[in-house]
Protein backbone atom coordinates (compact mmCIF):
# COMPACT_ATOMS: atom_id res chain seq x y z
CA UNK A 1 0.00 0.00 0.00
CA UNK A 2 3.16 2.31 0.16
CA UNK A 3 3.25 1.81 -3.47
CA UNK A 4 -0.55 2.50 -4.37
CA UNK A 5 0.09 5.82 -2.07
CA UNK A 6 3.53 6.75 -3.35
CA UNK A 7 2.10 6.61 -7.10
CA UNK A 8 -1.03 8.68 -5.84
CA UNK A 9 1.13 11.45 -4.67
CA UNK A 10 3.39 11.25 -7.85
CA UNK A 11 0.36 11.63 -9.61
CA UNK A 12 -0.54 14.66 -7.53
CA UNK A 13 2.83 16.32 -7.95
CA UNK A 14 2.43 15.45 -11.56
CA UNK A 15 -1.05 17.55 -11.43
CA UNK A 16 0.75 19.97 -9.31
CA UNK A 17 3.76 20.91 -11.89
CA UNK A 18 1.16 21.11 -14.91
CA UNK A 19 -0.61 24.22 -13.18
CA UNK A 20 2.87 25.23 -12.06
CA UNK A 21 3.95 25.39 -15.80
CA UNK A 22 0.30 26.56 -17.38
CA UNK A 23 0.06 29.31 -14.94
CA UNK A 24 -2.01 31.65 -15.74
CA UNK A 25 -1.16 34.36 -13.43
CA UNK A 26 2.18 34.39 -11.19
CA UNK A 27 -0.10 33.29 -7.91
CA UNK A 28 -1.17 30.21 -9.32
CA UNK A 29 2.40 29.00 -9.79
CA UNK A 30 3.26 29.97 -6.43
CA UNK A 31 0.65 28.42 -5.22
CA UNK A 32 1.23 24.77 -7.06
CA UNK A 33 4.80 25.40 -6.26
CA UNK A 34 3.76 24.95 -2.62
CA UNK A 35 1.74 22.49 -3.28
CA UNK A 36 4.05 20.62 -5.18
CA UNK A 37 6.67 20.96 -1.63
CA UNK A 38 3.93 19.80 0.08
CA UNK A 39 3.39 16.21 -1.87
CA UNK A 40 7.04 15.81 -2.00
CA UNK A 41 7.17 16.12 2.15
CA UNK A 42 4.63 13.34 1.91
CA UNK A 43 6.29 11.67 -0.86
CA UNK A 44 9.69 11.31 1.08
CA UNK A 45 7.72 10.52 3.99
CA UNK A 46 6.08 7.56 2.67
CA UNK A 47 9.93 6.40 0.70
CA UNK A 48 11.20 6.53 4.12
CA UNK A 49 8.65 3.92 4.99
CA UNK A 50 8.86 2.11 2.44
CA UNK A 51 12.62 1.89 2.33
CA UNK A 52 12.27 1.00 5.91
CA UNK A 53 14.51 3.91 7.03
CA UNK A 54 12.94 6.45 9.01
CA UNK A 55 15.97 8.60 9.47
CA UNK A 56 15.00 10.02 6.25
CA UNK A 57 11.97 11.84 8.10
CA UNK A 58 14.52 14.13 8.59
CA UNK A 59 14.26 15.67 5.47
CA UNK A 60 11.00 15.54 5.17
CA UNK A 61 11.21 17.69 7.88
CA UNK A 62 13.86 20.51 6.54
CA UNK A 63 11.68 20.16 3.53
CA UNK A 64 8.30 21.47 4.95
CA UNK A 65 9.97 24.25 6.83
CA UNK A 66 12.44 24.95 4.14
CA UNK A 67 9.33 25.34 1.46
CA UNK A 68 7.68 27.66 3.52
CA UNK A 69 10.56 29.75 3.84
CA UNK A 70 10.58 29.64 0.05
CA UNK A 71 6.65 31.03 -0.57
CA UNK A 72 7.22 33.49 2.46
CA UNK A 73 9.84 35.06 0.94
CA UNK A 74 8.53 34.90 -2.49
CA UNK A 75 5.45 36.39 -1.14
CA UNK A 76 7.62 39.19 1.18
CA UNK A 77 8.87 40.56 -2.72
CA UNK A 78 5.47 40.45 -4.12
CA UNK A 79 3.87 42.68 -1.43
CA UNK A 80 6.83 44.81 -0.99
CA UNK A 81 8.91 44.50 -4.01
CA UNK A 82 6.45 46.25 -6.24
CA UNK A 83 6.19 43.05 -7.73
CA UNK A 84 2.85 43.10 -9.33
CA UNK A 85 3.74 40.81 -11.92
CA UNK A 86 0.70 38.29 -12.74
CA UNK A 87 1.25 37.22 -16.40
CA UNK A 88 -1.82 39.11 -17.08
CA UNK A 89 -1.04 41.91 -14.88
CA UNK A 90 -3.73 44.98 -15.28
CA UNK A 91 -4.15 46.34 -12.26
CA UNK A 92 -2.26 49.69 -11.68
CA UNK A 93 -1.15 49.74 -8.21
CA UNK A 94 1.63 52.42 -7.71
CA UNK A 95 5.07 51.72 -6.23
CA UNK A 96 5.03 52.66 -2.68
CA UNK A 97 1.18 52.80 -2.22
CA UNK A 98 -0.06 52.38 1.02
CA UNK A 99 -1.71 48.82 1.87
CA UNK B 1 8.98 31.45 32.95
CA UNK B 2 8.40 32.06 29.04
CA UNK B 3 12.20 31.65 28.24
CA UNK B 4 12.70 28.42 30.67
CA UNK B 5 9.46 26.84 29.11
CA UNK B 6 11.06 27.84 25.66
CA UNK B 7 14.44 26.63 26.68
CA UNK B 8 12.66 23.56 28.11
CA UNK B 9 11.03 22.88 24.42
CA UNK B 10 13.89 23.31 22.51
CA UNK B 11 16.27 20.93 24.45
CA UNK B 12 13.00 18.39 24.50
CA UNK B 13 12.92 18.86 20.68
CA UNK B 14 16.50 18.74 19.93
CA UNK B 15 16.59 15.38 22.12
CA UNK B 16 13.51 14.30 20.52
CA UNK B 17 15.64 14.98 17.12
CA UNK B 18 18.57 13.51 17.61
CA UNK B 19 18.22 10.62 19.74
CA UNK B 20 21.93 10.79 20.59
CA UNK B 21 23.14 10.78 24.35
CA UNK B 22 27.23 10.95 23.96
CA UNK B 23 28.72 13.87 26.21
CA UNK B 24 30.03 15.53 22.68
CA UNK B 25 26.94 15.10 21.38
CA UNK B 26 24.75 16.76 24.06
CA UNK B 27 27.33 20.01 24.34
CA UNK B 28 27.07 20.58 20.35
CA UNK B 29 22.98 20.77 21.31
CA UNK B 30 23.20 22.73 24.29
CA UNK B 31 25.46 25.15 22.71
CA UNK B 32 22.84 24.98 19.73
CA UNK B 33 20.21 25.53 21.94
CA UNK B 34 21.50 28.62 23.75
CA UNK B 35 22.44 29.63 21.07
CA UNK B 36 18.69 29.85 19.32
CA UNK B 37 17.16 31.04 22.77
CA UNK B 38 19.76 33.85 22.73
CA UNK B 39 18.91 35.34 19.17
CA UNK B 40 15.14 34.38 19.91
CA UNK B 41 15.65 37.11 22.60
CA UNK B 42 17.77 39.73 20.17
CA UNK B 43 15.29 39.41 17.89
CA UNK B 44 12.39 40.21 20.39
CA UNK B 45 10.30 37.54 19.18
CA UNK B 46 9.55 36.00 22.15
CA UNK B 47 6.34 37.73 23.66
CA UNK B 48 2.59 37.67 24.73
CA UNK B 49 1.68 37.00 21.22
CA UNK B 50 4.15 34.77 19.29
CA UNK B 51 4.71 32.72 21.81
CA UNK B 52 1.43 32.35 24.05
CA UNK B 53 2.18 30.21 27.30
CA UNK B 54 -1.05 31.89 28.73
CA UNK B 55 -3.36 29.76 26.14
CA UNK B 56 -1.56 26.74 25.78
CA UNK B 57 -3.60 24.44 28.07
CA UNK B 58 -6.69 25.43 26.18
CA UNK B 59 -5.27 24.92 22.83
CA UNK B 60 -6.78 20.73 22.48
CA UNK B 61 -10.10 21.70 23.10
CA UNK B 62 -9.98 24.57 20.26
CA UNK B 63 -8.31 22.05 18.33
CA UNK B 64 -10.54 19.12 18.74
CA UNK B 65 -13.37 21.54 17.36
CA UNK B 66 -11.18 22.93 14.48
CA UNK B 67 -10.34 19.41 13.47
CA UNK B 68 -13.73 18.46 13.27
CA UNK B 69 -14.95 21.98 11.11
CA UNK B 70 -11.93 20.76 9.05
CA UNK B 71 -12.73 17.48 7.98
CA UNK B 72 -16.79 18.83 7.04
CA UNK B 73 -15.35 21.47 5.24
CA UNK B 74 -12.99 18.92 3.40
CA UNK B 75 -15.91 16.80 2.50
CA UNK B 76 -18.09 19.50 1.30
CA UNK B 77 -15.13 21.22 -0.75
CA UNK B 78 -14.29 17.32 -2.34
CA UNK B 79 -18.17 16.74 -3.18
CA UNK B 80 -17.57 19.95 -4.96
CA UNK B 81 -14.76 18.59 -6.82
CA UNK B 82 -15.98 15.68 -7.73
CA UNK B 83 -19.69 16.58 -8.69
CA UNK B 84 -20.99 16.56 -12.35
CA UNK B 85 -22.49 19.82 -12.22
CA UNK B 86 -21.21 22.22 -14.99
CA UNK B 87 -20.96 25.17 -11.88
CA UNK B 88 -20.72 23.47 -8.53
CA UNK B 89 -19.52 26.64 -6.84
CA UNK B 90 -20.20 30.14 -6.49
CA UNK B 91 -17.32 32.00 -5.03
CA UNK B 92 -18.37 35.01 -3.29
CA UNK B 93 -16.11 37.50 -1.30
CA UNK B 94 -17.68 38.21 1.79
CA UNK B 95 -16.85 40.56 4.83
CA UNK B 96 -17.39 39.23 8.34
CA UNK B 97 -16.90 41.25 11.42
CA UNK B 98 -14.04 41.14 13.54
CA UNK B 99 -15.39 40.16 16.92
CA UNK B 100 -12.27 39.51 18.87
CA UNK B 101 -11.07 41.61 20.86
CA UNK B 102 -7.38 41.30 20.56
CA UNK B 103 -4.70 41.13 17.79
CA UNK B 104 -4.15 37.38 18.94
CA UNK B 105 -7.97 36.59 18.89
CA UNK B 106 -8.51 37.65 15.73
CA UNK B 107 -5.20 36.02 14.21
CA UNK B 108 -6.43 32.96 15.71
CA UNK B 109 -9.86 33.29 14.15
CA UNK B 110 -8.31 34.19 10.52
CA UNK B 111 -6.28 31.24 10.15
CA UNK B 112 -9.23 29.37 11.62
CA UNK B 113 -10.94 30.61 8.72
CA UNK B 114 -8.26 29.84 6.01
CA UNK B 115 -7.43 26.25 7.56
CA UNK B 116 -10.92 25.14 6.65
CA UNK B 117 -10.92 24.59 3.14
CA UNK B 118 -13.73 26.21 1.37
CA UNK B 119 -12.85 29.67 3.04
CA UNK B 120 -9.74 31.98 2.42
CA UNK B 121 -9.40 34.83 4.71
CA UNK B 122 -8.07 37.56 2.28
CA UNK B 123 -7.56 40.66 4.42
CA UNK B 124 -7.77 41.13 8.43
CA UNK B 125 -8.40 44.80 9.02
CA UNK B 126 -9.08 46.96 12.07
CA UNK B 127 -12.82 46.22 12.49
CA UNK B 128 -13.82 43.45 9.38
CA UNK B 129 -12.08 40.54 7.75
CA UNK B 130 -12.29 39.57 3.96
CA UNK B 131 -13.11 36.18 3.13
CA UNK B 132 -13.46 34.70 -0.15
CA UNK B 133 -15.63 31.89 -0.03
CA UNK B 134 -15.85 28.66 -2.41
CA UNK B 135 -19.67 28.49 -2.74
CA UNK B 136 -22.52 30.74 -0.97
CA UNK B 137 -23.95 28.29 1.38
CA UNK B 138 -20.19 28.26 2.97
CA UNK B 139 -20.39 31.79 2.96
CA UNK B 140 -23.64 32.33 4.58
CA UNK B 141 -22.67 29.32 7.44
CA UNK B 142 -19.51 32.29 8.28
CA UNK B 143 -21.23 34.77 8.54
CA UNK B 144 -23.98 33.81 11.18
CA UNK B 145 -20.34 34.20 13.27
CA UNK B 146 -20.92 30.28 14.98
CA UNK B 147 -17.26 29.84 14.47
CA UNK B 148 -16.61 33.23 15.90
CA UNK B 149 -18.18 32.69 19.08
CA UNK B 150 -16.95 28.82 19.50
CA UNK B 151 -13.06 30.05 19.47
CA UNK B 152 -14.23 32.85 21.63
CA UNK B 153 -15.89 30.42 24.13
CA UNK B 154 -13.08 27.92 23.70
CA UNK B 155 -10.25 29.79 24.01
CA UNK B 156 -10.57 32.93 25.82
CA UNK B 157 -13.13 32.22 27.86
CA UNK B 158 -11.92 31.11 31.62
CA UNK C 1 12.32 -2.63 -8.51
CA UNK C 2 9.65 0.34 -7.45
CA UNK C 3 12.53 2.98 -6.87
CA UNK C 4 12.94 2.68 -10.16
CA UNK C 5 9.51 3.75 -11.39
CA UNK C 6 9.83 6.54 -8.74
CA UNK C 7 13.03 7.52 -10.48
CA UNK C 8 11.73 7.40 -14.27
CA UNK C 9 8.78 9.46 -12.62
CA UNK C 10 10.83 12.22 -10.69
CA UNK C 11 13.30 12.02 -13.49
CA UNK C 12 10.65 13.12 -16.51
CA UNK C 13 9.12 15.73 -14.06
CA UNK C 14 12.33 17.05 -13.52
CA UNK C 15 12.80 17.37 -17.97
CA UNK C 16 10.11 19.23 -18.11
CA UNK C 17 10.59 21.48 -15.17
CA UNK C 18 13.32 22.39 -17.43
CA UNK C 19 12.51 22.29 -20.81
CA UNK C 20 9.51 24.61 -19.08
CA UNK C 21 12.47 26.74 -17.75
CA UNK C 22 13.62 27.26 -20.68
CA UNK C 23 11.07 28.24 -22.82
CA UNK C 24 9.43 30.71 -20.22
CA UNK C 25 10.33 34.38 -19.96
CA UNK C 26 8.59 34.86 -17.10
CA UNK C 27 11.73 35.51 -14.30
CA UNK C 28 9.44 34.99 -11.24
CA UNK C 29 8.02 32.34 -12.00
CA UNK C 30 11.59 30.66 -13.27
CA UNK C 31 13.00 31.07 -9.99
CA UNK C 32 9.71 29.34 -9.06
CA UNK C 33 9.98 26.36 -10.88
CA UNK C 34 13.93 26.10 -9.75
CA UNK C 35 12.43 25.49 -6.52
CA UNK C 36 10.50 22.78 -7.93
CA UNK C 37 13.55 21.31 -9.78
CA UNK C 38 15.48 21.27 -6.68
CA UNK C 39 12.98 19.71 -4.81
CA UNK C 40 12.64 16.97 -7.11
CA UNK C 41 16.20 16.40 -7.77
CA UNK C 42 16.70 15.86 -3.94
CA UNK C 43 13.86 13.69 -3.99
CA UNK C 44 15.25 11.85 -6.68
CA UNK C 45 18.57 12.07 -4.16
CA UNK C 46 16.14 10.48 -0.99
CA UNK C 47 15.40 7.88 -3.56
CA UNK C 48 19.09 7.07 -4.63
CA UNK C 49 19.83 6.68 -0.90
CA UNK C 50 22.27 9.65 -0.86
CA UNK C 51 20.26 11.38 2.39
CA UNK C 52 23.21 13.82 3.17
CA UNK C 53 23.46 15.16 -0.42
CA UNK C 54 19.56 15.69 -0.35
CA UNK C 55 19.53 17.34 2.95
CA UNK C 56 21.96 20.27 1.17
CA UNK C 57 20.02 19.98 -1.89
CA UNK C 58 16.88 21.15 0.04
CA UNK C 59 17.94 23.71 2.41
CA UNK C 60 20.51 25.16 -0.31
CA UNK C 61 18.42 24.65 -3.36
CA UNK C 62 15.48 24.83 -2.78
CA UNK C 63 16.06 27.57 0.24
CA UNK C 64 18.50 29.23 0.03
CA UNK C 65 18.94 30.17 -3.43
CA UNK C 66 15.43 30.86 -4.07
CA UNK C 67 15.29 33.43 -1.66
CA UNK C 68 18.99 35.02 -3.05
CA UNK C 69 17.00 34.68 -6.36
CA UNK C 70 14.37 36.23 -5.25
CA UNK C 71 15.91 39.23 -3.32
CA UNK C 72 18.33 39.65 -6.38
CA UNK C 73 15.41 39.96 -8.41
CA UNK C 74 13.77 42.71 -6.13
CA UNK C 75 17.43 44.50 -6.40
CA UNK C 76 17.00 44.71 -9.65
CA UNK C 77 13.79 45.96 -9.92
CA UNK C 78 12.56 47.84 -12.90
CA UNK C 79 10.22 50.89 -12.14
CA UNK C 80 6.94 49.90 -14.52
CA UNK C 81 7.44 46.99 -16.58
CA UNK C 82 6.56 43.47 -14.84
CA UNK C 83 8.93 40.74 -15.06
CA UNK C 84 9.00 40.03 -18.43
CA UNK C 85 10.08 40.82 -21.57
CA UNK C 86 8.19 40.86 -24.81
CA UNK C 87 7.56 37.62 -26.22
CA UNK C 88 11.41 36.34 -27.26
CA UNK C 89 11.80 36.64 -31.03
CA UNK C 90 11.81 33.37 -32.52
CA UNK C 91 15.00 31.86 -34.09
CA UNK C 92 17.01 28.85 -33.79
CA UNK C 93 20.02 29.13 -31.72
CA UNK C 94 22.28 26.50 -33.94
CA UNK C 95 25.26 27.33 -32.32
CA UNK C 96 24.30 26.22 -28.76
CA UNK C 97 21.92 23.03 -30.02
CA UNK C 98 25.11 21.87 -31.58
CA UNK C 99 27.10 22.31 -28.11
CA UNK C 100 24.93 20.79 -25.95
CA UNK C 101 24.79 18.33 -27.52
CA UNK C 102 27.89 17.67 -28.28
CA UNK C 103 28.56 18.08 -24.54
CA UNK C 104 25.66 15.91 -23.70
CA UNK C 105 27.03 13.11 -25.81
CA UNK C 106 30.32 13.23 -24.11
CA UNK C 107 29.15 13.41 -20.86
CA UNK C 108 26.83 10.34 -21.62
CA UNK C 109 30.27 8.19 -22.85
CA UNK C 110 31.90 9.34 -20.03
CA UNK C 111 29.14 7.39 -17.71
CA UNK C 112 29.64 4.17 -19.63
CA UNK C 113 33.06 3.73 -17.54
CA UNK C 114 31.35 4.26 -14.61
CA UNK C 115 30.25 1.17 -12.46
CA UNK C 116 26.60 0.66 -12.35
CA UNK C 117 24.87 2.41 -9.35
CA UNK C 118 24.96 0.17 -6.25
CA UNK C 119 27.31 -2.19 -7.62
CA UNK C 120 29.50 -3.91 -4.92
CA UNK C 121 32.90 -3.41 -6.55
CA UNK C 122 32.74 -0.28 -7.55
CA UNK C 123 36.10 1.60 -6.28
CA UNK C 124 34.10 4.01 -4.20
CA UNK C 125 33.07 0.95 -1.78
CA UNK C 126 36.18 -0.77 -1.77
CA UNK C 127 39.20 2.03 -1.30
CA UNK C 128 38.70 4.30 1.68
CA UNK C 129 35.19 3.75 2.18
CA UNK C 130 35.57 0.82 4.51
CA UNK C 131 37.60 2.44 6.84
CA UNK C 132 35.59 5.56 7.53
CA UNK C 133 32.64 3.44 7.76
CA UNK C 134 34.48 1.66 10.17
CA UNK C 135 36.30 3.89 12.24
CA UNK C 136 34.81 7.41 12.20
CA UNK C 137 32.39 6.83 15.22
CA UNK C 138 35.24 5.42 17.57
CA UNK C 139 37.31 8.24 16.17
CA UNK C 140 35.76 10.81 16.14
CA UNK C 141 32.53 10.34 18.38
CA UNK C 142 30.22 12.09 15.17
CA UNK C 143 27.80 9.27 14.44
CA UNK C 144 27.58 10.50 10.59
CA UNK C 145 29.86 9.57 8.80
CA UNK C 146 29.76 12.26 6.20
CA UNK C 147 30.15 15.16 8.92
CA UNK C 148 33.22 13.42 10.56
CA UNK C 149 34.86 13.33 7.11
CA UNK C 150 33.80 16.86 5.75
CA UNK C 151 34.53 18.03 9.52
CA UNK C 152 37.32 15.75 11.31
CA UNK C 153 39.30 13.86 8.87
CA UNK C 154 39.25 16.70 6.34
CA UNK C 155 38.85 19.19 8.70
CA UNK C 156 41.86 21.59 7.08
CA UNK C 157 40.04 21.58 3.63
CA UNK C 158 36.56 22.51 5.00
CA UNK C 159 38.24 24.99 7.09
CA UNK C 160 39.40 26.63 3.63
CA UNK C 161 36.36 26.45 2.66
CA UNK C 162 34.44 28.07 4.86
CA UNK C 163 37.06 31.04 4.60
CA UNK C 164 36.73 31.00 1.27
CA UNK C 165 32.89 31.62 1.38
CA UNK C 166 33.15 33.67 4.57
CA UNK C 167 35.24 36.26 2.50
CA UNK C 168 32.39 35.70 -0.35
CA UNK C 169 29.82 37.18 1.63
CA UNK C 170 31.47 39.81 3.58
CA UNK C 171 32.59 40.63 0.39
CA UNK C 172 29.47 41.02 -1.38
CA UNK C 173 27.87 42.58 1.46
CA UNK C 174 30.35 45.41 1.57
CA UNK C 175 29.05 45.87 -2.20
CA UNK C 176 25.59 45.66 -1.85
CA UNK C 177 24.68 45.62 1.57
CA UNK C 178 25.52 49.28 2.72
CA UNK C 179 22.86 51.94 3.40
CA UNK C 180 19.53 51.58 2.25
CA UNK C 181 18.60 53.82 -0.55
CA UNK C 182 16.81 56.90 1.50
CA UNK C 183 14.64 57.64 -1.83
CA UNK C 184 12.43 54.58 -0.42
CA UNK C 185 10.27 56.15 2.02
CA UNK C 186 9.70 53.86 4.81
CA UNK C 187 6.04 52.66 5.10
CA UNK C 188 4.44 52.78 8.50
CA UNK C 189 4.84 49.37 10.08
CA UNK C 190 8.22 49.47 9.06
CA UNK C 191 8.60 52.07 11.52
CA UNK C 192 6.39 50.74 13.92
CA UNK C 193 8.27 47.72 13.89
CA UNK C 194 11.72 49.97 14.19
CA UNK C 195 10.02 51.26 17.43
CA UNK C 196 8.96 48.27 18.73
CA UNK D 1 -3.48 -6.37 12.08
CA UNK D 2 -5.83 -3.79 13.09
CA UNK D 3 -3.47 -1.27 12.67
CA UNK D 4 -2.31 -2.65 9.27
CA UNK D 5 -5.63 -2.53 7.89
CA UNK D 6 -6.20 0.90 9.53
CA UNK D 7 -3.02 2.58 7.94
CA UNK D 8 -3.68 1.12 4.54
CA UNK D 9 -6.96 2.46 4.76
CA UNK D 10 -5.73 5.81 6.12
CA UNK D 11 -3.00 6.11 3.53
CA UNK D 12 -5.12 5.16 0.61
CA UNK D 13 -7.85 7.52 1.79
CA UNK D 14 -5.39 10.59 2.20
CA UNK D 15 -3.50 9.28 -1.07
CA UNK D 16 -6.69 9.80 -2.88
CA UNK D 17 -7.48 13.08 -1.41
CA UNK D 18 -4.06 14.02 -2.71
CA UNK D 19 -5.20 13.80 -6.34
CA UNK D 20 -9.07 14.92 -5.82
CA UNK D 21 -7.18 18.24 -4.24
CA UNK D 22 -4.86 18.20 -8.04
CA UNK D 23 -7.95 17.72 -10.23
CA UNK D 24 -9.47 20.63 -8.31
CA UNK D 25 -6.53 23.17 -9.26
CA UNK D 26 -7.50 21.91 -12.72
CA UNK D 27 -11.22 21.89 -12.38
CA UNK D 28 -11.68 25.00 -10.13
CA UNK D 29 -11.67 28.33 -12.89
CA UNK D 30 -9.44 31.09 -10.81
CA UNK D 31 -6.64 31.25 -8.34
CA UNK D 32 -8.89 32.28 -5.44
CA UNK D 33 -10.83 29.12 -5.59
CA UNK D 34 -7.78 27.25 -6.53
CA UNK D 35 -6.41 27.93 -3.49
CA UNK D 36 -9.29 25.77 -1.57
CA UNK D 37 -8.22 23.07 -3.60
CA UNK D 38 -5.12 23.29 -2.38
CA UNK D 39 -6.67 23.43 1.16
CA UNK D 40 -7.38 20.00 0.91
CA UNK D 41 -4.25 18.73 0.05
CA UNK D 42 -2.64 20.85 2.79
CA UNK D 43 -5.15 19.60 5.40
CA UNK D 44 -6.79 16.81 5.31
CA UNK D 45 -4.93 14.74 2.68
CA UNK D 46 -1.76 15.25 4.82
CA UNK D 47 -3.12 14.75 8.38
CA UNK D 48 -4.02 10.98 6.71
CA UNK D 49 -1.53 10.32 5.00
CA UNK D 50 1.04 10.91 8.52
CA UNK D 51 -1.22 9.04 10.52
CA UNK D 52 -1.39 6.55 8.10
CA UNK D 53 2.44 6.31 8.75
CA UNK D 54 2.46 7.33 12.30
CA UNK D 55 0.26 3.90 13.29
CA UNK D 56 2.69 2.22 11.42
CA UNK D 57 5.67 3.76 13.10
CA UNK D 58 4.26 3.13 16.76
CA UNK D 59 5.73 5.53 19.69
CA UNK D 60 9.04 6.36 18.46
CA UNK D 61 10.97 8.87 17.04
CA UNK D 62 9.69 8.41 13.65
CA UNK D 63 6.54 9.18 15.02
CA UNK D 64 7.93 12.03 16.65
CA UNK D 65 8.90 13.20 13.26
CA UNK D 66 5.87 12.64 11.84
CA UNK D 67 4.02 14.57 14.18
CA UNK D 68 6.34 17.70 13.70
CA UNK D 69 6.27 17.48 9.69
CA UNK D 70 2.39 17.58 10.70
CA UNK D 71 2.46 20.53 12.72
CA UNK D 72 4.65 22.53 10.97
CA UNK D 73 2.86 21.72 7.80
CA UNK D 74 -0.61 22.43 9.89
CA UNK D 75 1.35 26.04 10.95
CA UNK D 76 2.69 27.13 7.72
CA UNK D 77 -0.03 26.47 5.08
CA UNK D 78 -2.45 28.76 6.20
CA UNK D 79 -0.04 31.34 6.67
CA UNK D 80 1.31 30.50 3.08
CA UNK D 81 -2.60 30.70 1.90
CA UNK D 82 -3.53 33.69 3.62
CA UNK D 83 0.14 35.53 1.87
CA UNK D 84 -0.80 34.33 -1.21
CA UNK D 85 -4.71 35.19 -1.42
CA UNK D 86 -3.21 38.89 0.48
CA UNK D 87 -0.53 39.84 -2.01
CA UNK D 88 -2.93 38.34 -5.11
CA UNK D 89 -5.97 40.74 -4.17
CA UNK D 90 -3.25 43.65 -3.72
CA UNK D 91 -1.87 43.44 -6.34
CA UNK D 92 -4.81 43.76 -8.55
CA UNK D 93 -5.84 40.54 -9.29
CA UNK D 94 -9.48 40.08 -9.45
CA UNK D 95 -11.41 36.99 -8.21
CA UNK D 96 -13.73 35.52 -10.79
CA UNK D 97 -17.55 36.13 -8.50
CA UNK D 98 -20.85 34.59 -8.73
CA UNK D 99 -22.84 37.24 -10.93
CA UNK D 100 -26.17 35.52 -9.25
Amino acid sequence: MYIAASLAILVTMGLALARALSGPTTYDRIAAVNMHGTKTVLLIAVFAFLSGRTDVLDIALVYALINFIGVVAALKLVEHGNFHTSDNYDGDVKEGEPK
Amino acid sequence: MRYISFVLLLVLFWIALSGHFEPLLLALGAVSVLLTAFLSHRMNIIDHESYPLHLSLKFPIYYSYLFGEIIKANIDVIKRILSWEKTPISPQMIEIPRSQLTDLGAVIYANSITLTPGTVTIKLSEDSLTVHALSKEVADDLATGTMSKEITKRVFKE
Amino acid sequence: MFDVVVDIVLLTFLATTSVAIMRMTNLFAIVMLFGIFSLLSAGLFVVMDAPDVAFTEAAVGAGISTVLMLTTLALVKRSKAPYYDEAPKIHTAWLPLIVVIVTGSALIYGTWDIPNFGSADAPSQTHVARFYLENSLPDTGVPNTVTAVLASYRGFDTLGEVTVIFTAAVAVMLLIGGKRPKSAPKTEDEEAQDEA
Amino acid sequence: MIIDILSSILLLVGAALGIVGGIGIHRFPDFYTRLHAIGITDTLSALMILLGLALQAGWSIAAFKLAMIFVFLFFTSPTASHALAYAAQHSGLKPKLDQK
